[in-house]
């Protein structure tokens, strides 16, 4: 497998000092699927702004395709990376959306031809065809979100990371949403996807990171969740379905791979199910209690209040 | 606070609609200048006439130019009051001290007539073509990249920042706050003008940031497809011609 | 404060497109000197927008309401590049609102941007000097437009003896903008002051 | 009991003509928790503002506590209800964070001492203690929200309005912010909140109401999230939770009252234990595995690009 994005020890401070990012190592192959989480004020965005050269690193920190970002030429950067960022008014900021989405092609030099053949795909990846003269300002939130995709996916870059994809947006534009992402991931490219939603993680996710101004720890969703102390330690949580299975576990429940996501538990049960001869037994036994309230609060945020 | 909406009925079909956006400009930019510099009240209103005549080809709502023309007309009515008055010349009404003269209702109704007059071709100009496109034309016309991009984007800024700026206020008033213009009221609006500078200054920065993603390098990336047609310079050469004779047909005749 | 069009004579209007012209190339050329313009061109676009917007703003003083003016705040926080500021927010203005004429641009930028830039100076000089932002903020928001107000009169004057009275009403039509821009650009600055000081022209130099 | 809310009929276009609100009508008591869910742009936002007065309804459409808000003083006004916009950016204006929660009061015209008194009291209540002097704009998103929602308690509203109270938290804060809110509404204060966040819906509401320009639908969580095709039409969702417990039904699950949270699938899954002996079986019978199938269908979104 071929190494997308290498990162070797990315060290960053803002320029009045406060340290944003320590130490940072990671290593993501061609194709992955990754979630990066972590409380607000992380640092993710500014981790982001590294990977595709926005940020300058010092001396060869990161290597997209083995190759070292700095040393790329504008073109080739933005063809290597692309970055969708949570708010889509930061990110449309031409007139019309063909101007937005045009503005990667153009930049890289394309011909007329060609910039307006690569508008027309991305805005129908994420569709929005026929949008190419409407004005941003028109648009509703869901639509915005997507203009902003798409804006990036006119530059056709291998490598997709998205600050919060799903942020606002109501149950359906986001399952409208993840939908897009995960057949991006399909068709090869690498996604890296930053989040808070832990219930639409594991639809995103084949390897997770948790970042806290460095990398926390590293491993597959189930790996991470059922880690309480490193959730309770940065803020996180665990899908609900995953924890519910930990209390059904307590019920006498015996699986061994806990689901993450709705469509897993479906498919973990009647896998158990049909294990166990087509009947599974739920029982109160005597440690029942009090092993399900030790999972319950397991993970339980204690309510402290100054962070 | 409404939001600009001089484009919105830049989707209508008329002639003017159809005119080539840069020859557009250049031919409304002539008359405009020609029109403003009319010396005579005959004159200047047979520049009105010629206004009044492509708003009619244009086909815009009367209420869009109207609701303008009145802002226009009643920021410059002042004039009609003061310069008869201050003005020197030949009384037409007199009441002790004060005397009203035909040079000063002159002189400001030209002033006014001029104004309207250029006015309404400017909204006729802005009215039938969208506002990017009046952009785009501006750089086809080499107006300077730094200069259109500044245009550009504050532009699509602007609507983001009133949005913005209408959910502050919404949640002052919501916290009981009226505006006045005493020093509490005023101070509380400091407040939120540096509130908005603030939020703009960081906007600004994660728009450059975005910008710089897909590969910004201080050029307009844009793409502009104009073609000048036989029926453009049909409708531009007349146009040019009649503003420029306005000035110069005692010389010829 | 903006003139219309049909006010001003040819030779006013070509002075004011010319000086407007190299002033603009100056101070895109003195911005460009320290810093990358192309990172500047987002920032003073929607740091323009924010003025746009707030200059929509209505203040009521008895019967009428003001518009703000903001032209001392824009040059305390833009410097220099408050002139391209100004003439994009006023080319904004006339072509989106019709506020000043469209021929008439280059008179009303020379008119709001020059006492920016003197207003920029007055701040930086005044801060050097130790007085405080605050009150230093109040007199540049009063200052600029009591200095745009007489360059309003001396331009109307200037296009014909019949406007003197008018360009007197005119001025002393912006006393009480004076004072609300003076009181208003005094709380921002003290806002920013406390807030985001680098967003004033201070410590820069040092 | 007392109506703290009543609407009647309330219907409001933009100034542009686009119809936003139609006839709304709603009634709700003092001391309910009630939740608003809707696709996005349903008109949330622009109804909370009617609430309180600070847009305009036509004659007498909306009473608060009996008594029409446009008859009601400035003071009075912001004294009943008090509303928590989405983005607390909006919200907080001032050098201070006292100077922000100290606004309500001030405009209320309380004596200095009061101000102080409320503005300690009401930052005590979002664990803010001695955040007085600090500057919001520095604070973390997370201490944003909680200023922001300070600056409204410090009126000590009656009815509090939340607008997504937890959009963009990260879980530890998500849960910290719910918990104070309920202690809010446990001290009597009637609270309505706006939100996508289906998974904490359970937990903030007694009654749900759905708004899409008008009231769609009306009821008990349980109610609402039961009605599938009013959840598809409305690009909602129902809890995770409650959609496991559906797909247990098909393997044999019985139980009466199907849990919203985990918190109650916890205690549901014992009673159900318990009433039936102690023992629960989970079975695949014939039909199994198409009403599974059935159950999954009817929760899917269609995805449909087009809005």
């Amino acid at each position: 497998m071929k190494e997308a994005i290498c990162v070797k020890g990315l060290t960053y401070s803002y320029p009045d000092g406060t340290p944003a990012l320590g130490d940072i190592n990671i290593t993501i192959n061609e194709g992955e699927k990754i979630v990066i989480i972590g409380p607000n004020g992380a640092g993710k965005t500014t981790f982001f702004l590294h990977l595709n050269g926005t940020l300058k690193s010092q001396d060869n920190r990161i290597l997209i395709k083995g190759k070292d970002i700095n040393g790329m030429s504008n073109s080739e950067r933005i063809r290597k990376v692309g970055i969708v960022f949570q708010d889509p008014d930061d990110q449309l900021f031409m007139p019309t959306i063909f101007d937005d989405v045009a503005f990667g092609p153009i930049n890289m030099g394309m011909p007329e031809e060609e910039v307006k053949e690569r508008v027309k795909k991305a805005l129908s990846k994420v569709g929005l065809e026929g949008f190419e003269e409407r004005v941003p300002h028109n648009l509703s939130y869901g639509q915005k979100k997507r203009a902003a995709l798409a804006a990036v996916l006119s530059m056709e870059p291998e490598i997709l990371i998205l600050d919060e994809p799903t942020a606002n947006l109501d149950p359906k534009s986001r399952a409208d949403f993840i939908k897009v992402i995960n057949n991006l991931n399909k068709e090869g490219i690498t996604t890296m996807i930053a989040m808070h939603d832990v219930n639409a993680l594991p639809d995103l996710a084949d390897r997770v990171y948790v970042l806290n101004k460095g990398i926390i720890a590293e491993g597959s969703p189930m790996e991470i969740f059922s880690d309480w102390d490193l959730l309770k330690d940065n803020n996180l949580e665990a899908p609900d379905i995953f924890k519910f299975f930990k209390v059904l576990g307590c019920f006498g429940y015996n699986c061994e791979d806990l689901p993450l996501s709705l469509d897993e538990a479906v498919e973990v049960l009647a896998r158990t199910i049909e294990k166990e001869n087509g009947h599974v037994h739920l029982h109160i036994h005597e440690h029942t209690h009090a092993e399900v309230k030790d999972v319950m609060h397991s993970y339980n945020h204690h309510t402290t209040w100054h962070e | 606070m409404d939001y600009p909406e001089i484009d919105r009925y830049a989707s209508i079909d008329s002639p003017i609609h159809n005119f080539d956006p840069r020859a557009k400009i250049i031919t409304f930019m002539v008359m405009i200048f020609s029109f403003v510099f009319l010396d005579s009240i005959t004159k200047a209103l047979v520049g009105l006439g010629i206004a009044s005549l492509i708003y009619i080809i244009a086909k815009l709502p009367k209420a869009f130019v109207i609701h303008r023309l009145k802002v226009v007309f009643l920021f410059l009515f002042p004039l009609l009051i003061i310069m008869p008055l201050t003005v020197d010349g030949q009384a037409i009404a007199q009441y002790h001290s004060i005397t009203i003269t035909l040079e000063g209702f002159q002189y400001s109704s030209l002033v006014i007539i001029r104004a309207l007059s250029a006015v309404t071709l400017a909204l006729i100009m802005l009215g039938t073509t969208r506002f990017d496109i009046t952009i785009k034309a501006l750089y086809m016309l080499k107006v300077p990249g730094t200069l259109i991009q500044m245009l550009m984007f504050t532009y699509r800024y602007i609507f983001v920042i009133m949005d913005e700026f209408q959910r502050m206020w919404k949640a002052m008033e919501s916290k009981g706050f009226k505006l006045k213009a005493n020093r509490y009221g005023l101070s509380v609006l400091g407040n939120m003008i540096g509130m908005l500078i603030i939020k703009s200054y960081d906007r600004a920065q994660r728009v450059y940031q975005s910008m710089i993603s897909k590969g910004y390098t201080g050029n307009p990336g844009t793409i502009v497809n104009f073609k000048l047609q036989a029926k453009d310079y049909a409708i531009a050469l007349p146009m040019i011609l009649i503003a420029l004779f306005m000035h110069t047909y005692h010389l010829v005749l | 404060m903006h003139i219309s069009d049909g006010v001003l004579s040819p030779a006013v209007i070509t002075a004011g497109w010319a000086i407007t012209v190299l002033l603009l190339l100056a101070t895109l050329w003195w911005g460009k000197r320290d810093v990358d313009i192309a990172e500047e061109i987002p920032k003073i676009s929607v740091m323009t927008g924010a003025f746009f917007v707030a200059s929509l703003i209505h203040v009521s003083i008895g019967p009428t309401s003001v518009h703000l003016v903001l032209n001392g705040l824009l040059g305390v926080v833009l410097g220099t590049l408050a002139y391209p500021a100004i003439f994009i927010g006023l080319v904004l203005q006339a072509l989106l609102f019709q506020h000043g004429g469209i021929t008439s641009i280059g008179v009303n930028v020379i008119n709001m941007g020059i006492p920016a830039l003197i207003v920029y100076g007055v701040f930086k000089k005044g801060y050097s000097t130790g007085i405080n932002p605050s009150i230093l903020g109040t007199i540049c928001g009063s200052m600029a437009v009591l200095i745009s107000a007489i360059m309003l009169a001396i331009v109307l004057i200037s296009t014909g003896e019949e406007f003197t009275e008018v360009a007197y009403a005119a001025a002393a039509a912006n006393i009480p903008i004076m004072i609300i821009e003076g009181i208003l650009t005094g709380s921002v600055v003290t806002f920013l002051l406390k807030v985001r000081p680098e967003l004033l022209p201070i410590n820069k130099e040092k």
